[in-house]
């Protein structure tokens, strides 16, 4: 087994693990660090599948360096969002039950 | 040939970006008017590119000059187009609506950062029709949504900060569940160009390909709303200002629908059978348990955004009746467009209703058919098409649908799509009689821009007049397929 | 595009146009909107007689729209649909002028006259449809246009009747449009041609066929308010008398029978329809309602309550003449589309009349009207003479022409039904009549609104139409032999049916 | 959720993870191999570093749009902080300030080393940005910098200055047949002018999407 595949199950393992825990997780900093856990695992997935033979691969390198600077703008946001909620609500969950009307 | 500089396809990206950049400059609450302008020049652009791809077929853009597989390519073809015109043909009424809406002080705050977030929103959804590359689209979707949100939060009141948290969750899972599945396509076949890796999928298919379709295509499903997945839409479509509201159930969930459409038909065309019909059975489930919401909801908004969730089912009811003789692609195709303008016409209305009544609910529109009997008329307009009822091109998609199903013998669907219709008639009815009541005594109504007025009834109109011209559409729709 | 292309689309637009010019303007501007409807009126009419004259000369008018590949909206003025334009063009026209008086000072008249219009517009569209596609669209706008009209006093109980309405001819639609697209996929498109289509697709789709034809009857049946699809039609009754006229006389109920007769006809082929045994059940169908809606009329105190549920009866005299495999039961059958119309307008006027001028809604209020409005009542008196049968009304014509056909055709029972009906029209229009001319008048009338000034018993809006009317009563039946009778116009149109 | 809900979301999880685990490790081998025309044409780049040639050059479509996603992320936080001044400052602390103080040179400093290095080394405008960022970051934590209020036009100015930059570059270059086809000649001056941009407005746009949400009351 490759550096690289290994890198991949690992990914995928952190991806799962982060899917399951912002979807289970009730607290909204938890359910924010959970996707930035998912999103490294698809990186490690992006990256390490790809250099399975040992070669480096500089695309999916720079890929993931985006998807990085996406998920950074998608924390950032989340977390502003949720600042904004405690600060309204006093808060850290989502409530559930109350969509639709 | 088209002079390079004047790509019409490079422009309807580029002109977004740039204005929403400038109005941001321009600081808060500006750019109302340099949007308009720009929108009229992107439907325009728009119009351009279609005419020029009936003539000469669809077409490349490699961004960079490379080509894939190394650059990105932007593709062109009629269902790119149908999507850009009708992304331009809502956008420009909606920003002449947005003006007047936003300029009464009540709203002003939403307003602050509007334009910007709706040019961000607009240049995401261009790119994301244009683009033939699979991790692309992933950071098109991811513009998109995060520009979603981002106007879904703008009224700044706790449940619309809750919506966009909640939809903010929902869509970076989904955008999650995607990126996987770039990231396995890649790993499989070295490249995530879509023209390059259609071949490939179809040739060989290893088991983490599956998974990659799977996880993809469930990712797009959870974006566009679709039962099990559409918790997170009504409280978001339904609590956000009208011309937001507007923005976001007649187009955003369509640029994921569109993705779906694309790569059913492209890298993932071997999921047939069992898939397809799954996919069938949700959207005929959304159909009946979003109309059904929709009867029972008390609030106006509420009303039409649980509609979104019901029409949106239509649009998956295409996949198991896809098949080559392409009268369900069609029906898809109208039924966006018919659905994009009509919705954007309800909401519109909607606003309008709320703002003369001053109230949100459907009890609280009686009598208000005596004050903005335009507005009335342009919801009855737009629940025509909504309905499915002659000469609207909803009619003319739910024809195809049933012509589709009824050729393939498959039977169950059509009882689906004529209740459906039938439970919409319900709600929107439900609307138009409350509001044809005496008005109570103690009602006092406001009066509404004239403007606001007019762009629900003339986005109405549109849905309804298309059906007459369903051939050109459909015709356009052909070019490249 | 030729002139023999825009004729038929000028008489849409006729009306189509001044709606949409009504619905923006202010409510305040009662004389140019009366213009505008005359006018719109007047031009359909103009553009009518030019059809008329051109289809009795043998030229063909017709317009052809591509919607969808393989799906065209298609406008054919024939003798048929001309027959039915014409009804609905002429009655559209004192319908208007009845509706101006009868509504004068009341609120929201724009959006009334505009859906008026839109309602006639879709009638003729509806009427000149040339393929099924093309009926079920005018078909449904029919149903939207009349929707906003039924609910105009937007009271609990114009809602209520407006719900049950749309309930009903949605659902009708519903049924129609599978039965539409069924066939669509079986044979592509179905325009309507003399003797029709359908048979071409030989023995072994007979099974689905006939589904189709009860999808299609079944749909079109809900306006026509065959049994027991007519629920709707007495909920309706709480328009307003202009629009319950509308709905009885000029173009709900008549578009389903018209759809009937177009199906019947130029769909299936009244040949093969009969070879499929599909007349029969409709025969009877046919029958039970005429049986049905009589005895129902009989109980009912509410005098537009039992008009309605006298049209219920009337309406289905229409299929039943188609029903009536022959030529003489056709002639019948459609002339009776236009004699019940003539007959139920005027019953209408004149129960708005009563109700407008003296408040009185219930056939037990209207002991000694007569004397108080003599000249509404002759009308009304004239046209249930019609309804019931007796000579020289129109109504006598169609009823002589299909107890005539249904003795050739075979089918004796039919006459029974027919003196059934006959006998029941009288039972519940002569008490009608007693209480109008030999009973004392009250002391006071329930509302009196509008005080007789010498002759002119009430407005003359509202007195000129039901008279005009009842005098075409008489003068359709008194000179049925002419040449430009309703009678006539029948007896061309079943010979090109008949002559494939 | 309840238990139930939360026990399936965990047994689907894994149960996928070990599909996916056993379908990775039998997955052949790419049909197409990037890695050599990366090599290929980097000579056409206009840079040395293979993964900054793809991301500004191959591949500079996604970056241009990131960069769009960075701003849309600002601009939300913007929305939800409305009009309010921030209302808390942070109370200064002597040692730290004296840090930070000697510290932002070598910050500023570094941050200039990055972007050089980006053209034949990893590095770069984003990592450049991140560490001007953070920077100001510090002096904020430092009490030195107050938090950002409604930005002025100035700041606005720095804020989408980059992605101007980049856009313009990208429509200017359409004339050379599409978007983003820069000339072999001028490739290194062009990606060096956008990352330029890019590493002043990412920097103030990172430190925005901190300085703009602090210093309220939560």
């Amino acid at each position: 087994m490759s550096t690289g595949l290994l890198y991949a199950l690992s990914g995928v393992g952190l991806f799962m693990l982060g899917a399951v825990g912002v979807i289970v997780l009730a607290h909204l900093m938890r359910k924010v660090l959970a996707f930035n856990v998912m999103g490294s695992g698809a990186f490690l997935v992006l990256v390490g599948l790809a250099q399975r033979t040992g070669q480096p691969d500089p695309v999916p390198q720079a890929m993931v360096l985006t998807g990085i600077v996406v998920a950074v703008a998608a924390t950032a946001l989340a977390l502003g969002l949720a600042r904004a909620l405690h600060a309204r609500t006093g808060g850290v969950t989502l409530t559930q039950g109350e969509d639709g009307d | 040939m088209t002079e390079a500089w004047l790509e019409p396809a490079a422009w309807l990206i580029i002109l977004p970006l740039a204005w929403a950049s400038v109005a941001f400059l321009a600081g808060p609450g500006r750019g109302a008017r340099l949007a308009i302008l720009a929108l009229v020049a992107q439907l325009g652009l728009a119009l351009e590119l279609a005419a020029d791809l009936t003539q000469r077929g669809a077409r490349m853009h490699a961004v960079g000059g490379w080509g894939a597989p190394l650059g990105i390519d932007l593709m062109a073809d009629g269902l790119s187009a149908v999507m850009l015109l009708l992304t331009q043909a809502v956008a420009l009424p909606i920003a002449v609506y947005a003006q007047a809406y936003f300029a009464e002080t009540h709203h002003r705050h939403a307003a602050t950062w509007f334009w910007p977030l709706a040019g961000f929103l607009l240049a995401a959804m261009n790119a994301l029709f244009l683009s033939a590359d699979l991790f692309n689209l992933y950071v098109t979707l991811e513009l998109l949504g995060l520009a979603a949100v981002g106007l879904v939060a703008v009224g700044g009141g706790t449940a619309q900060i809750t919506a966009a948290l909640r939809y903010l969750l929902v869509s970076l899972l989904a955008s999650g569940g995607y990126l996987l599945g770039v990231a396995l396509l890649y790993g499989a076949y070295g490249t995530v160009s879509m023209t390059t890796l259609a071949p490939l999928a179809v040739g060989q298919t290893p088991l983490a390909v599956w998974i990659a379709a799977g996880l993809m295509l469930v990712g797009l499903l959870a974006k566009t709303a679709l039962l099990p997945f559409h918790f997170w839409l009504p409280p978001a479509h339904g609590g956000a200002p009208a011309p937001v509201s507007a923005l976001l159930s007649a187009l955003v969930v369509k640029a994921s629908f569109y993705l779906v459409l694309r790569l059913a038909l492209g890298p993932f065309a071997m999921m047939t059978g069992t898939a397809a019909g799954l996919i069938g059975v949700l959207g005929a489930s959304a159909i009946l348990w979003g109309a059904w919401q929709a009867l029972r909801a008390q609030r106006l908004k509420q009303l039409v955004a649980w509609s979104t969730v019901a029409q949106l089912g239509y649009l998956f009811l295409i996949f198991p009746l896809l098949a080559a003789d392409g009268l369900a692609l069609q029906a898809g195709a109208l039924q966006v467009v018919a659905h994009g303008l009509a919705k954007a016409a309800l909401f519109a209305a909607a606003g309008v209703l709320m703002r003369a009544t001053g109230r949100d609910t459907v009890e609280g529109l009686a009598g208000v058919a005596g004050r903005v009997p335009l507005t009335l008329f342009a919801f009855g307009l737009a629940g025509v098409s909504i309905m499915g009822l002659p000469p609207s091109a909803g009619f003319l998609a739910k024809w195809l649908l049933i012509d589709a199903a009824l050729k393939q013998g498959q039977w169950g669907w059509i009882v689906v799509i004529i209740v459906g219709s039938l439970l919409a008639a319900g709600y929107i009815f439900r609307v138009l009689r409350q509001a044809f009541l005496l008005a109570p005594e103690d009602s006092h109504f406001q009066p509404v821009p004239r403007r606001l007025e007019w762009v629900a009834f003339v986005l109405a109109a549109a849905s309804v007049l298309l059906g007459l011209r369903g051939a050109e559409l459909v015709a356009l729709l052909g070019v490249g397929s | 595009m030729t002139v023999n292309e825009m004729l038929p689309l000028a008489v849409i637009a006729s009306s189509l146009l001044p709606g949409m010019v009504i619905f923006a303007l202010p409510e305040a501007r009662v004389g140019l909107r009366s213009v505008l409807n005359l006018l719109g009126a007047m031009s359909k009419l103009v553009f009518v007689i030019l059809l008329l004259e051109g289809v009795a000369r043998g030229e063909v008018y017709g317009f052809r729209h591509t919607v969808l590949p393989g799906l065209d909206l298609v406008f054919k003025a024939d003798a048929l649909a001309l027959l039915f334009v014409t009804l609905s063009t002429v009655l559209w026209l004192f319908t208007t002028i009845y509706a101006i008086g009868y509504l004068e000072g009341s609120p929201h008249r724009s959006r009334f006259f505009g859906f008026f219009s839109l309602c006639v517009t879709a009638t003729v569209g509806l009427a000149m449809a040339g393929n099924l596609f093309t009926f079920f669209v005018f078909y449904e706008l029919l149903t939207l246009s009349t929707f906003p009209l039924v609910v105009h006093r937007g009271t609990p109980q114009a809602m209520r009747g407006g719900t049950v309405y749309l309930a009903y001819t949605l659902a009708g639609g519903a049924l129609l449009l599978t039965g539409i697209v069924w066939l669509h996929g079986l044979m592509g498109q179905v325009d309507f041609v003399h003797g029709g289509s359908v048979a071409a697709l030989g023995p072994q789709a007979t099974a689905q066929i006939k589904v189709v034809f009860l999808l299609l009857i079944a749909g079109v049946g809900v306006k026509a308010a065959l049994v027991p699809l007519h629920g709707w039609l007495p909920q309706a009754m709480v328009a307003p008398a202009p629009v319950s006229a509308l709905l009885h006389a000029v173009a709900v109920v008549k578009a389903g029978a018209f759809g009937i007769v177009r199906i019947v006809y130029e769909v299936y082929g009244v040949e093969y329809a009969q070879s499929l045994g599909l007349l029969k059940p409709l025969a009877i169908a046919a029958a039970v309602t005429i049986v049905w809606g009589s005895l129902r009329a009989l109980t009912q105190d509410d005098l537009k309550k039992r008009l309605a549920y006298s049209t219920v009866s009337q309406v289905s005299y229409i299929a039943l003449g188609v029903a009536l495999f022959g030529p003489v039961g056709t002639i019948g059958g459609l002339a009776h589309l236009v004699h019940q119309g003539i007959m139920k307008i005027t019953l209408f006027f004149a129960a708005g009349n009563y109700a407008e001028t003296l408040g009185v809604h219930k056939v037990s209020e209207l002991d000694g009207a007569g004397r108080r409005m003599p000249l509404t009542s002759a009308a009304f008196t004239i046209a249930a003479f019609g309804m019931i049968g007796v000579a020289p009304t129109a109504g006598y014509v169609s009823k002589w022409y299909l107890g005539e056909g249904a003795l050739a055709a075979g089918m004796d029972w039919v006459v029974a039904v027919l003196w059934t009906s006959s006998l029941l029209n009288a039972a519940y229009f002569l008490p009608i009549l007693y209480r109008l001319w030999f009973r004392p008048p009250p002391a006071a009338w329930p509302a009196e609104h509008i005080p007789a000034r010498g002759w002119r018993e009430t407005g003359w809006l509202l007195l000129a139409p039901p008279l005009i009317t009842a005098a075409a009563v008489l003068v359709t039946g008194l000179f049925a032999e002419a040449g430009w009778s309703p009678l006539a116009w029948a007896k061309l149109i079943a010979a090109r049916e008949y002559l494939q | 959720m309840n238990r139930f809900t939360r026990g399936l979301a965990v047994a689907v999880g894994v149960a996928l993870a070990a599909t996916l685990v056993a379908a990775l490790l039998e997955l052949p081998a790419a049909a197409v191999y990037l890695p050599g025309a990366v090599a290929q044409h980097l000579a056409q780049s206009g840079v040395e570093h293979p993964v900054t040639a793809v991301l500004l050059n191959f591949r500079g479509w996604d970056t241009l749009l990131e960069v769009a996603v960075l701003l849309l992320a600002l601009l939300t936080l913007l929305t939800l902080r409305g009009s309010e001044a921030p209302v808390a400052e942070v109370e200064a602390e002597p040692l730290l300030q004296g840090l930070a103080r000697k510290a932002l040179p070598l910050i500023i400093l570094m941050a200039g080393y990055l972007f050089w290095a980006g053209a034949y080394r990893p590095g770069g405008a984003f990592q450049a940005g991140a560490v001007l960022a953070a920077g100001a970051v510090l002096l904020h934590l430092a009490g030195l910098l107050p938090a950002w209020a409604v930005p002025g036009r100035l700041l606005r100015l720095g804020l989408i200055l980059g992605f101007l930059v980049f856009l313009a570059v990208a429509a200017g270059l359409l004339g050379q047949g599409a978007l983003l086809q820069y000339p072999p000649a001028l490739a290194g001056n062009l990606i060096l002018l956008i990352e330029a941009g890019l590493t002043l407005s990412l920097g103030l746009v990172l430190a925005g999407l901190f300085l703009f949400v602090t210093g309220r009351q939560a």
